[in-house]
C-alpha cells in the first residue's frame, strides 16, 4: 500500500500531476496564458525543489524504485520541461488556436516522464509510457490545422501505436513464460529458466520490449518517423520528443537491462551493439546534406542515442554514470539548439523557421542567439571545452574500458560524419550573405524569459565543458546509488 | 602560473579584440600584435633566464611546472610543464602569431575584431598544446584549436578556383584533424585504463603513462592511433589532403598559423608523446614510418611542381620537408632529432615567409594563378628577391635554417638508415625544382601584364627582413636553438636507443 | 484452461498479431490501419490473458484492462487526426500524408 | 697577421653583397659599380697581403663552431695554405679584373646593383669554398657559388631560354652536388669527423686502399666535382650557362667555378689515393671529356660556346692529371688555364659588346683591324689555349700533365691527351679565323665600335694576356709538398721526348687547322652541308646529343610523372571516404520516403530479421 513516507517520496510525481490538474482547471476557469506558463513554471520548480525532500525519505512505493537512476531522471526531466515552459511562451504568443492547453499536455507528459524513470513493474512502465506518448500526440499535431503538424501527428500516433503493441506483446510473453511483472520478481524468477539454457520465448518477449522502447528512442532500424515528426511539429513539441521522451525512455531500458536477467544475455547484447552502431553510422550519414534544421536535429538525435546505446552495452556502475553525463549533456545542447529554433520562429507564425536559410548570417544580426546555436551545435559535435565533449568523452572511455572497439570505431566514423553537417551548419550561421528576414519579434516579458533560458543554457555548456567536475561527482554517486 | 597566462593572455586578448572592434578598426589589430609580442616576450624571458643544461637524476626535467587538480574522477589534472622544446615552440608561435597579424593588417578589412578573436585563440590553443603534460589536457588543447582555425578559413578565405569552395576546404581541414585526434583520444584512454587495471590509479599524467606496462600487442594499436593523429596533422601522405585546399583557401594568415606552428604541433606530438610513450613499438614501427616520410619528400615534391596555384605548391613543398622531420623523428639519433627540430624552426620561418609574399602579391596582381604571373622581376620592386631569398631557404640552400636541419637530419640518419639517406638526398634535387620552378613562373620570363607595382611598404619588409634575420641566424649559429631542447631530445633518443637494444637482445636471446 | 496449453494460446495470439501487422502494412486507409492497430494491441492482450490463466493469477488480466484503456484513448486520438485528415483532404488515405521527406 | 687578411679579404665581398643587397634601388649605377668592384679589389690586395704574410706552413682559424651535437662538430673555421691561397688570388685577383672589366662591359645595363650583389656574392662563396677547413662549410661554398651562377646565368630574365638555362645549371650541378652531399654523411659515419685534416689523417687508418668504402666515398665526391666541373655525364649544362653576361662566364664559368671539382679533388688527394680505381675513373672521364667537348667545340657557331667547350675540354686535361696522381700538375693547369680562359671571355666580351651582342660566328668576320685589343687578346690567350711550346703559360702546364700521364703509364689518357692537343688547336684557330679574318657577316660587325676605355677595357686584358704568356706559368709557386708525390717526379727519362711529342700535336693541329680553314675552305662547306657530313656536323654541335638523352631520360619522364600525379591520386583515394557517405547517405534518404506503410514495413522488417536470427541462432530451446 502506498504511506505517506510513499507519497513524500513521490512529491515531484505528485506535484506535477496537481499542476496539471491545476492547469486544466484554470483553463476552463478564464484562459490566460501568461498565468498558466506561470502556473507550470511554478509547479516544475516545485516539483524541482521539493527533490531533496523527496530524496530524503527513500520510499519505496509500489510499482517503483527510488533509486539513483529515478532520480537522475526526475531531476532532467523537470529542469528540462522547466526550460522549455520558459521557453514556449514567447513562441506561442502569435498562435491563433488555444495556447494554454500545450502546458496541460506538457505537465501530463512529464508525469509520465516521471513516473516510468522509476518504474519497476511492466504495468508502471506501460501506463507511464502513454502518459508520457499520448500528449506527445497532441504536442506534435498541436498545430493540425497546417498540413505538416497534422502528417506528423499521425504518423506519430501510427507508428507509435504499433510500438506500443510490440512492447506489450514482449511484456506478455515474458509474463506468460514467468507470470512475473514486476521487474525485481521477473528477474527471480527468470534466474532458474536462464540456467537451463537460452529460451527462445523469453528472448523474443525482450527483443519485442526493445524494439518496443527502441522505437520511442529512434533506434536504427525504427527510426523512420523521427525527421518526419520532429520536421513537422511545433518546435517545444519536438524539443519534448527531443529530451523528455529520449531520456525518460532511455533510463528504463537501462534500468530493464541491469535488473531482468533476460537482458542479460549476451545474444541481446550483441543485438543491442549492433543496433547502436548502425543507428550512430546511419544516423550521421542521414543527416549529411539535410537543409531543415529541425529535420537535421532529428537524424542527429539518431546518432547520439546510438552512441547512448554503449552505456547499455556495458554493464557496470560507469554505465550508469555514462548515461547519465551524456544524457545531461545531450539534453543541454539539445535544449539549447532547439531553443535558438523556437527563438528565431518567434513568434509562432505557421511554420517554423527551420530551414538552413533562415539562419544565414545570424551572428551579424543577433551574435548571442548564433553563439548559443554555435556552441549547441559544438557540443553536439562533441568539440572539446564543450558539455558535449565529456559526454563524449565518457561514452568513448567506457567502450575503451569495455574493449568496444567496434563500438568506439563507429563513435569515431560517426562523429567524422557528423561534424560535416554540424559545421556546415554552424558556418551558416557566421556567413556574411543575409539569409531570408527574420520575423519581427515582438518585445516583451516572454521573449526576455526565453533569452535568459537560452543564456543559462549556454552558459551550462560551456560551464560544463570547462569544469564538470560537479556533474561529474553527482552522476558517480546517483550511479552507486543505481 | 606563467604557463597558465601564456595560454591565457591570447585568451583574453582574442575577446578583448572582439569587442575593440567598436572602437574602430585598428584597435583590434593593435591589441592582437600587443598581445602575440607579450607571449613572444615572456617566452623570450624565459629563454634568457631558463638554464637547460641537462638535470640531474633528482632534478625536474622541467623548466617550469604548474599542476592543479581537475577532474578528479579520472585522475585529470590541469599539468602544464614546460621544457626546451616548448619553449623554443611556444615562442615561434608568439613570433608567427605576430606576423600573422601583421600579414593580415591591409588584408582583413571585414569583420576584424572576430578575425583576431579567432587568430588569437588559435595561438591559444597552440600554446596549450606545446605546455600540456595532461594527456586529456593536452587533447583538448589538440582539438580546441580546430574550432577557430575552421572559422578563419571558412569566414576569411578567399574564393579559390571553381569547385573548391573555402567551406568545403575548412570542412576537409577540420574534419580530418577531428577524426583522426579522437583515434587518439581512444588510444589515450586504452592506456590509462590499462595503466589503471595495472596499478590501480586512474590518471592521465604524462610521467605515471610513462611507465604504463602496456601489452605488446595492444601497445602497438594505441601508438598507431597516436601516430595517425599526428600523421594528419603533419601531414603525412596518404593522409595530406586537407593540407593543400586549406592552404590554398585560408587567408594569409591563416597559412602562416597553419603552416608554421599547427604543422608543427604534429611533430611535437611525435617527439613528446607517441615516441616516449610507446619506444619499442615506434622503434618496431620506424621503418614504416621512415617509408611515410620518404613517400612524402616525393610525392609532395612531385605534386609541387605541377601546381598552378602559388599557395598549392607552397602547401606541396610543406609535406615534402615534413617528410624529412618524419624520417628524423625515428632515425633514432640525436643529430636526426636536434635536426628535426631545427627544420621545424627553419620551416615555420621559410614557409611564413613564402606565404607571407604570396599574400603580398595576391594584394598587388589580385591572382595567385602562377599562369597569370611572369617576369614579375622588372615590374615589383624588391619582392621577388626576397622571394629568391626564402625559395634558396626552402631548397636548402647552405647558411639559411633548412640546409642546417636537413642536413643534421641526413648526417643523424645515414648512420641506422643509410638507404633512407640515399633515397630522401634525391629529394633535396627535387626542392631545388619544385622551389626554382615557381621563382621562373611567378618573377622570371616575360611580363604578363604591364606596369609597374609598388614595392614593400615599410611593414612587408620589416616582416621580411625579421625572417630573413632569424633564418640566417639560426643557420649560422643554430648552438643557442640545440642546447635549449638537447636536454629533451636526449631522453628520448636514450629510450629509443635502448629499446632497440632490448629488442636485439631479445631475438638473441630466442 | 487445463486442456489447452499456454503455447497454443500464445500462438494464436502472436497470429492475430501479425494479422494486424499485415494490416498495418497493407491498408491504405487511416480507418484500417487504426483497426489494425487496436487488433495488434489486443492481440498482445490475449496473450496476456493466456499467461494468467497459466499462471492463475489477476495481474495479467489488470494488464489487459489497461490495454484496452490505452487502446480506446489511441483510437480517440487517431479518429480525432483522421476528422482533420479528411477535412483537409477529403479522403483518409494515409498515403496522402506523406508530403515530408528526404 | 695572414689570418686576419685571410678573413677580411672574404668578409669585404660579403659587405659589399649585403650592402648592395639591401641597397635596394637606391644606390645609383655608379656608386654599385664602386662598391662591386671596390671590394673585390680590396680583397685582391688583402689576399696580396695574406701572401706577403704566408710563412710556408697552414694556418687556421676557427670563427665559431657552427652545430655542436655529439660527434657532429663542424666549424666556421678558415684554412689557408698553399693551394688555398693559389685559389684566392685566383680568385680574387682574375675576379677582380673581370669586376673591372664588367664595369666597362655591363654599363648601361639595367639592374647593376643585382649583378654586382650576385658576383660578390660569388666571390665570397668561392673564397669559403677554398678555404673551408671542413666539409660541411666547403658545401655551403659550393651550393653558394651555384646559386650565384643561378642567378647570374638569369641575369637577363625577360628572355625565358636564359632562365631556363640557369635553372639547368643549378639543377644539374644540384644532382652532383647530391652525390658530394652523400659522401659527405659517408665519410663522417665511418671516420667521425667533417674536418679535411682529420679526414684525411684518419682515411688511411679507416680504411684499407682499395676497400670497398674508400671507392664508394671516393666516387660519391667524384659525383660532386663532376657536376660542378661539368664533365661527362653531367656536363650538359655549361654550353647552356653562356647565356648569363660574358664576365659572369669568364670568371665563374671558366676561371673559378668550373674549377671547384678539381680544386676539390685535389684537396681530398689522400682519399682518392684510397680509392685507385675510383682516381683512375676520374682520368679516364677527364681524358673522354677532353676528346668530347673538343670535338663538339669545332662544330659551334656561338663564339661562347666555343669557349665553354674548350673550358671543359680543358677541365678534362685537369682531370686526367688528378686521375694520374699529378695533383700539382692539375692545380698548375687551373691556375693558366684560368688566366687564358679568362682573357679569351674578355676578349670575347669585348667583340661581342662592341659588336652590339652579336656572338655568331657566322655574322662576325673581320674584325681584326677595327678590334686590335680584342685581337691581341684572342691571339695570346688561344696561343696559351692551344699551348704554343715555350711562349704561353698554356704549354707549361699542359705539358706537365701530359709528362705525368706518360710517367704514370697511363697510354691511353695521353693519346687522348694528344688528340686533345690536336683538336684545340684545330677550333681556337677556327675560332680566331671565323671572328677577325674574312667578311664581315653582319651589318654589326662591319662597324664595330670597340671598347676605349683604358682602365675598365684595355687593363683587364692586357694584366690578362701578359700572365697568360710564358710569365703566367712562373707565377705559379708550385705546391709540391702539399700533395703525395706524382708519378713523374721519380723518373726522368722521355720527358724531351714528350716535349716533342706534344709540340708536334700543337702544330699538327695549327697546320691541319691552317689547311682546312685557309685552303679548303670550300670543300669543307660542302661537306658539312649534307649527307654524313651534315649529320655529323648536328651531332658535334648538339654535342654528341647528351640533351638529347636527358631530355628523353629524364626530363620528360619526370614531366610526365608530374603531369600524371597533378590530380593528387592519394587524396583522391581518401576522397572514396566522403564517396561512401555520400552514397550510403543517398541510399538511406530514399528510405525516408513520407509514407508511413514504408515506415511500419521498415520497422516490421527489422523485427523480423532480429527474430528470425534469434530462431537460428538460439533456435531449439524450448
Amino acid at each position: 500500500m502506498l504511506t505517506l513516507t510513499d507519497l513524500v517520496g513521490l512529491l515531484p510525481l505528485v506535484i506535477v500531476a496537481a499542476t496539471a490538474i491545476l492547469v486544466m482547471l484554470g483553463i476552463t476557469w478564464q484562459r490566460h496564458h501568461s498565468g498558466t506558463a506561470a502556473l507550470t513554471v511554478g509547479g516544475l520548480a516545485l516539483a524541482l525543489m521539493s527533490l531533496p525532500l523527496a530524496w530524503a525519505v527513500s520510499a519505496s512505493p509500489p510499482l517503483m524504485m527510488l533509486d539513483g537512476i529515478a532520480l537522475m531522471g526526475t531531476v532532467l526531466t523537470l529542469a528540462s520541461a522547466l526550460a522549455i515552459a520558459a521557453m514556449s511562451p514567447h513562441y506561442l504568443t502569435g498562435y491563433t488556436g488555444p495556447q494554454e492547453e500545450f502546458y496541460l499536455l506538457l505537465l501530463c507528459a512529464v508525469t509520465g516522464a516521471l513516473g516510468l524513470v522509476a518504474s519497476n513493474h511492466m504495468a508502471m512502465l506501460f501506463i507511464s509510457l502513454e502518459l508520457l506518448s499520448m500528449p506527445l500526440y497532441g504536442m506534435v499535431a498541436y498545430r493540425f490545422r497546417t498540413e505538416r503538424s497534422l502528417e506528423a501527428g499521425i504518423k506519430y500516433l501510427v507508428l507509435s501505436a504499433a510500438a506500443t503493441a510490440f512492447l506489450l506483446f514482449g511484456m506478455a510473453l515474458l509474463y506468460a513464460r514467468t507470470g512475473q511483472l514486476e521487474f525485481g520478481a521477473l528477474s527471480a524468477a527468470l534466474t532458474p529458466a536462464l540456467t537451463g539454457g537460452p529460451d527462445p520465448w523469453m528472448l523474443g518477449g525482450a527483443v519485442l520490449i526493445v524494439v518496443g522502447l527502441g522505437f520511442k528512442l529512434s533506434i536504427m532500424p525504427f527510426h523512420l518517423w523521427t525527421p518526419d515528426v520532429y520536421q513537422g511539429g511545433i518546435a517545444p513539441a519536438t524539443l519534448v520528443l527531443a529530451t523528455i521522451s529520449k531520456l525518460a525512455v532511455f533510463l528504463v531500458l537501462l534500468r530493464l537491462m541491469m535488473v531482468v536477467p533476460a537482458f542479460e544475455s549476451e545474444w541481446l547484447r550483441n543485438l543491442i551493439s549492433l543496433l547502436a552502431f548502425i543507428s550512430m553510422v546511419g544516423g550521421n550519414l542521414l543527416a549529411l546534406f539535410q537543409l531543415n534544421l529541425k529535420r537535421l536535429l532529428g537524424y542527429s538525435s539518431i546518432a547520439h542515442l546510438g552512441y547512448l546505446l554503449i552505456a547499455v552495452v556495458v554493464e557496470g556502475p560507469l554505465s550508469v554514470e555514462t548515461s547519465g553525463v551524456y544524457l545531461f549533456t545531450y539534453v543541454v545542447a539539445t535544449l539549447g539548439a532547439f531553443g535558438v529554433i523556437m527563438h528565431v520562429s518567434s513568434p509562432h507564425h505557421g511554420e517554423d523557421a527551420a530551414d538552413l536559410h533562415h539562419y544565414r548570417g545570424l551572428f551579424w544580426r543577433s551574435p548571442w542567439l548564433a553563439a548559443v546555436m554555435t556552441l549547441s551545435l559544438l557540443s553536439l559535435a562533441g568539440i572539446p571545452l564543450t558539455a558535449g565533449f565529456i559526454g563524449k568523452f565518457y561514452i568513448i572511455a567506457l567502450g575503451v574500458a569495455d574493449s568496444r572497439w567496434w563500438l568506439v570505431g563507429g563513435v569515431v566514423a560517426g562523429s567524422a560524419v557528423g561534424l560535416f553537417y554540424y559545421l556546415r551548419v554552424m558556418v551558416t550561421l557566421y556567413l556574411p550573405e543575409p539569409g531570408s528576414q527574420p520575423r519581427e519579434s515582438i518585445e516583451g516579458r516572454h521573449k526576455r524569459v526565453g533569452e535568459l533560458t537560452l543564456m543559462v543554457i549556454a552558459v551550462l555548456i560551456l560551464l560544463l565543458g570547462i569544469y564538470p567536475v560537479p556533474m561529474i561527482d553527482w552522476m558517480a554517486a546517483l550511479a552507486r546509488a543505481a | 602560473m606563467i604557463l597558465l597566462w601564456l595560454i591565457l593572455i591570447p585568451f583574453f586578448g582574442g575577446l578583448l579584440c572582439w569587442q575593440a572592434e567598436r572602437w574602430g578598426q585598428q584597435a583590434p589589430r593593435w591589441i592582437a600584435l600587443g598581445t602575440m609580442l607579450l607571449v613572444l616576450a615572456a617566452s623570450l624571458v624565459l629563454w634568457i633566464g631558463g638554464d637547460f643544461s641537462p638535470p640531474g637524476v633528482s632534478e625536474s626535467p622541467w623548466l617550469l611546472e604548474w599542476r592543479v587538480p581537475w577532474i578528479p574522477r579520472f585522475g585529470i589534472e590541469i599539468h602544464l610543464a614546460m621544457d626546451g622544446l616548448s619553449l623554443i615552440l611556444v615562442a615561434l608561435a608568439g613570433l608567427l602569431g605576430a606576423l600573422a597579424v601583421l600579414c593580415s593588417w591591409n588584408e582583413i578589412v571585414e569583420r576584424v575584431g572576430f578575425f583576431h578573436l579567432n587568430l588569437l585563440f588559435i595561438m591559444s590553443g597552440v600554446v596549450g598544446v606545446f605546455l600540456a603534460l595532461d594527456l586529456f589536457l593536452f587533447f583538448l588543447f589538440w582539438e580546441a584549436m580546430l574550432v577557430p582555425m575552421y572559422f578563419l578559413i571558412a569566414l576569411w578565405g578567399h574564393s579559390g578556383s571553381p569547385g573548391q569552395t573555402r567551406i568545403r576546404a575548412a570542412t576537409r581541414f577540420f574534419i580530418y584533424t577531428q577524426a583522426s585526434g579522437l583515434l587518439m583520444l581512444v588510444a589515450i584512454l586504452a592506456l590509462v585504463f590499462v595503466n589503471y587495471s595495472n596499478t590501480g590509479v586512474m590518471t592521465f599524467s604524462y610521467n605515471a603513462l610513462l611507465n604504463a606496462n602496456v601489452p605488446d600487442g595492444l601497445a602497438f594499436w594505441l601508438m598507431l592511433g597516436f601516430f595517425i593523429a599526428f600523421a594528419v596533422k603533419l601531414p603525412v601522405v596518404p593522409f595530406h589532403g586537407w593540407l593543400p585546399d586549406a592552404h590554398a583557401q585560408a587567408p594569409t594568415a591563416g597559412s602562416v598559423d597553419l603552416a608554421g606552428i599547427l604543422l608543427k604541433t604534429a611533430a611535437y606530438g611525435i617527439l613528446r608523446f607517441a615516441i616516449p610513450l610507446f619506444p619499442e613499438q615506434s622503434q618496431a614501427f620506424a621503418p614504416v614510418a621512415m617509408t611515410l616520410g620518404l613517400v612524402g619528400i616525393f610525392y609532395g615534391a612531385i605534386l609541387a611542381c605541377g601546381q598552378q596555384d602559388i599557395k598549392r605548391l607552397i602547401a606541396y613543398t610543406s609535406i615534402s620537408h615534413m617528410g624529412f622531420v618524419l624520417i628524423a623523428l625515428y632515425a633514432g639519433s640525436e643529430l636526426a632529432m636536434q635536426g628535426a627540430i631545427v627544420i621545424m624552426v627553419a620551416h615555420a620561418f621559410s614557409s611564413a615567409g613564402l606565404f607571407i609574399l604570396s599574400g603580398q602579391l595576391y594584394e598587388r596582381i589580385k591572382t595567385r594563378d602562377m599562369r597569370l604571373m611572369g617576369g614579375l622581376w622588372g615590374r615589383i620592386p624588391t619582392l621577388p628577391g626576397l622571394t629568391l631569398f626564402f625559395v634558396a631557404a626552402s631548397l636548402g640552400m647552405p647558411a639559411t635554417a633548412n640546409f642546417i636541419g636537413e642536413f643534421m637530419v641526413l648526417f643523424g640518419t645515414f648512420d641506422n638508415a643509410p638507404e633512407v639517406v640515399i633515397i630522401a638526398s634525391a629529394g633535396l634535387v627535387l626542392a631545388a625544382i619544385y622551389s626554382l620552378l615557381m621563382m621562373q613562373r611567378v618573377h622570371f620570363g616575360g611580363e604578363y601584364s604591364q606596369g609597374r607595382l609598388a614595392g614593400p611598404d615599410a611593414r612587408e619588409y620589416a616582416m621580411m627582413l625579421l625572417l630573413i634575420g632569424l633564418t640566417l641566424a639560426v643557420g649560422l649559429y643554430p648552438q643557442p636553438l640545440l642546447d635549449t631542447t638537447a636536454s629533451m631530445v636526449q631522453p628520448v633518443v636514450a629510450l629509443f636507443t635502448d629499446s632497440a637494444g632490448l629488442a636485439a637482445q631479445a631475438e638473441e636471446v630466442e | 484452461m487445463n486442456g489447452v496449453p499456454m503455447e497454443h494460446g500464445l500462438v494464436l495470439a502472436a497470429t492475430l498479431f501479425s494479422l494486424g501487422l499485415a494490416g498495418l502494412m497493407l491498408r491504405r486507409s487511416m480507418l484500417f490501419v487504426l483497426m489494425s492497430l487496436e487488433i495488434m494491441l489486443n492481440a498482445a492482450g490475449l496473450a496476456f490473458i493466456v499467461g494468467s490463466t497459466a499462471w492463475n493469477q489477476p495481474d495479467g488480466q489488470a494488464m489487459f484492462l489497461l490495454v484496452i484503456t490505452l487502446a480506446a484513448a489511441e483510437a480517440s486520438v487517431g479518429l480525432a487526426l483522421m476528422i482533420q485528415l479528411y477535412q483537409r483532404f477529403h479522403s483518409i488515405k494515409l498515403d496522402n500524408v506523406s508530403r515530408m521527406r528526404g | 697577421m695572414m689570418t686576419v687578411a685571410t678573413v677580411l679579404s672574404c668578409l669585404l665581398p660579403l659587405a659589399s653583397t649585403l650592402a648592395l643587397a639591401f641597397s635596394g634601388e637606391r644606390l645609383g649605377p655608379r656608386a654599385s659599380t664602386l662598391i662591386g668592384v671596390g671590394s673585390v679589389g680590396l680583397a685582391a690586395l688583402a689576399t696580396a697581403w695574406a701572401l706577403l704574410a704566408y710563412s710556408g706552413a697552414s694556418q687556421s682559424v676557427t670563427l665559431w663552431t657552427w652545430v655542436s651535437v655529439g660527434d657532429f662538430q663542424p666549424t666556421i673555421g678558415l684554412t689557408v695554405d698553399r693551394l688555398s691561397l693559389v685559389m684566392m688570388g685566383i680568385i680574387t685577383g682574375v675576379g677582380f679584373l673581370i669586376h673591372l672589366f664588367a664595369a666597362w662591359y655591363m654599363a648601361g645595363e639595367a639592374g647593376i646593383t643585382r649583378f654586382y650583389a650576385w658576383m660578390n656574392l660569388f666571390v665570397f662563396s668561392m673564397l669559403i669554398l677554398v678555404l673551408a677547413d671542413n666539409l660541411l662549410l666547403l658545401f655551403l661554398g659550393w651550393e653558394g657559388v651555384g646559386l650565384c651562377s643561378y642567378g647570374l646565368i638569369g641575369y637577363y630574365y625577360q628572355d625565358e631560354a636564359n632562365n631556363w638555362a640557369a635553372f639547368k645549371a643549378f639543377i644539374v650541378t644540384r644532382i652532383g652536388d647530391v652525390f658530394l652531399a652523400l659522401g659527405m654523411f659517408l665519410i663522417f659515419v665511418e671516420i667521425g669527423s667533417l674536418d679535411i685534416g682529420q679526414v684525411l689523417d684518419q682515411a688511411p687508418r679507416v680504411w684499407a686502399e682499395g676497400s670497398a668504402t674508400a671507392n664508394i666515398a671516393a666516387l660519391l665526391i667524384l659525383g660532386g666535382a663532376l657536376g660542378k666541373s661539368a664533365q661527362v655525364p653531367l656536363h650538359t649544362w655549361l654550353p647552356d650557362a653562356m647565356a648569363g653576361p660574358t664576365p659572369v662566364s669568364a670568371l665563374i664559368h671558366a676561371a673559378t667555378m668550373v674549377t671547384a671539382g678539381v680544386y676539390l679533388i685535389a684537396r681530398l688527394n689522400g682519399l682518392f689515393l684510397l680509392a685507385p680505381d675510383v682516381l683512375l675513373l676520374v682520368g679516364v672521364i677527364g681524358a673522354v671529356s677532353l676528346l668530347l667537348a673538343g670535338f663538339a667545340a669545332l662544330a659551334q657557331t656561338d663564339i661562347k660556346r666555343v669557349l665553354a667547350y674548350s673550358t671543359m675540354s680543358q677541365i678534362g686535361y685537369m682531370f686526367v692529371a688528378l686521375g694520374v696522381g699529378a695533383f700539382d700538375a692539375a692545380i698548375f693547369h687551373l691556375t693558366t688555364h684560368a688566366f687564358f680562359k679568362a682573357l679569351l671571355f674578355l676578349s670575347a666580351g669585348s667583340v661581342i659588346i662592341s659588336c652590339h651582342h652579336e656572338q655568331e660566328m657566322g655574322k662576325l668576320g673581320g674584325l681584326w683591324r677595327q678590334l686590335p685589343v680584342a685581337y691581341a687578346g684572342f691571339l695570346v690567350g688561344g696561343a696559351a689555349l692551344v699551348a704554343l711550346p715555350l711562349v704561353s703559360a698554356g704549354f707549361f702546364s699542359k705539358d706537365e700533365i701530359l709528362w705525368q700521364t706518360m710517367a704514370a703509364d697511363r697510354a691511353g689518357l695521353l693519346i687522348a691527351g694528344l688528340l686533345g692537343a690536336v683538336l684545340t688547336g684545330l677550333y681556337t684557330v677556327r675560332l680566331i679565323l671565323g671572328i677577325f679574318h674574312g667578311e664581315p657577316g653582319s651589318h654589326h660587325a662591319r662597324h664595330p665600335e670597340p671598347g676605349k676605355n683604358l682602365f675598365t677595357h684595355h687593363l683587364p686584358l692586357i694584366v690578362l694576356a701578359v700572365l697568360s704568356t710564358f710569365l703566367g706559368a712562373w707565377l705559379y709557386p708550385g705546391l709540391g709538398e702539399l700533395f703525395p708525390a706524382a708519378p713523374g717526379e721519380a723518373a726522368d727519362t722521355g720527358h724531351t721526348l714528350l716535349q716533342v711529342l706534344a709540340t708536334g700535336a700543337v702544330i699538327a693541329g695549327l697546320a691541319l687547322a691552317g689547311w682546312l680553314f685557309l685552303m679548303r675552305r670550300q670543300w669543307l662547306h660542302s661537306v658539312v652541308e649534307k649527307g654524313a657530313g651534315a649529320r655529323c656536323w648536328t651531332l658535334l654541335n648538339r654535342a654528341w646529343g647528351f640533351d638529347a638523352l636527358f631530355k628523353w631520360g629524364l626530363v620528360r619522364p619526370w614531366q610526365w610523372l608530374v603531369h600524371g600525379l597533378r590530380c593528387d591520386f592519394i587524396n583522391r583515394g581518401m576522397n572514396l571516404l566522403a564517396l561512401i557517405a555520400r552514397v550510403g547517405n543517398a541510399g538511406l534518404v530514399r528510405t525516408q520516403n513520407g509514407r508511413v506503410r514504408t515506415y511500419a514495413c521498415v520497422m516490421v522488417l527489422g523485427v523480423t530479421v532480429i527474430l528470425i536470427s534469434l530462431v537460428l541462432t538460439r533456435g531449439g530451446g524450448t
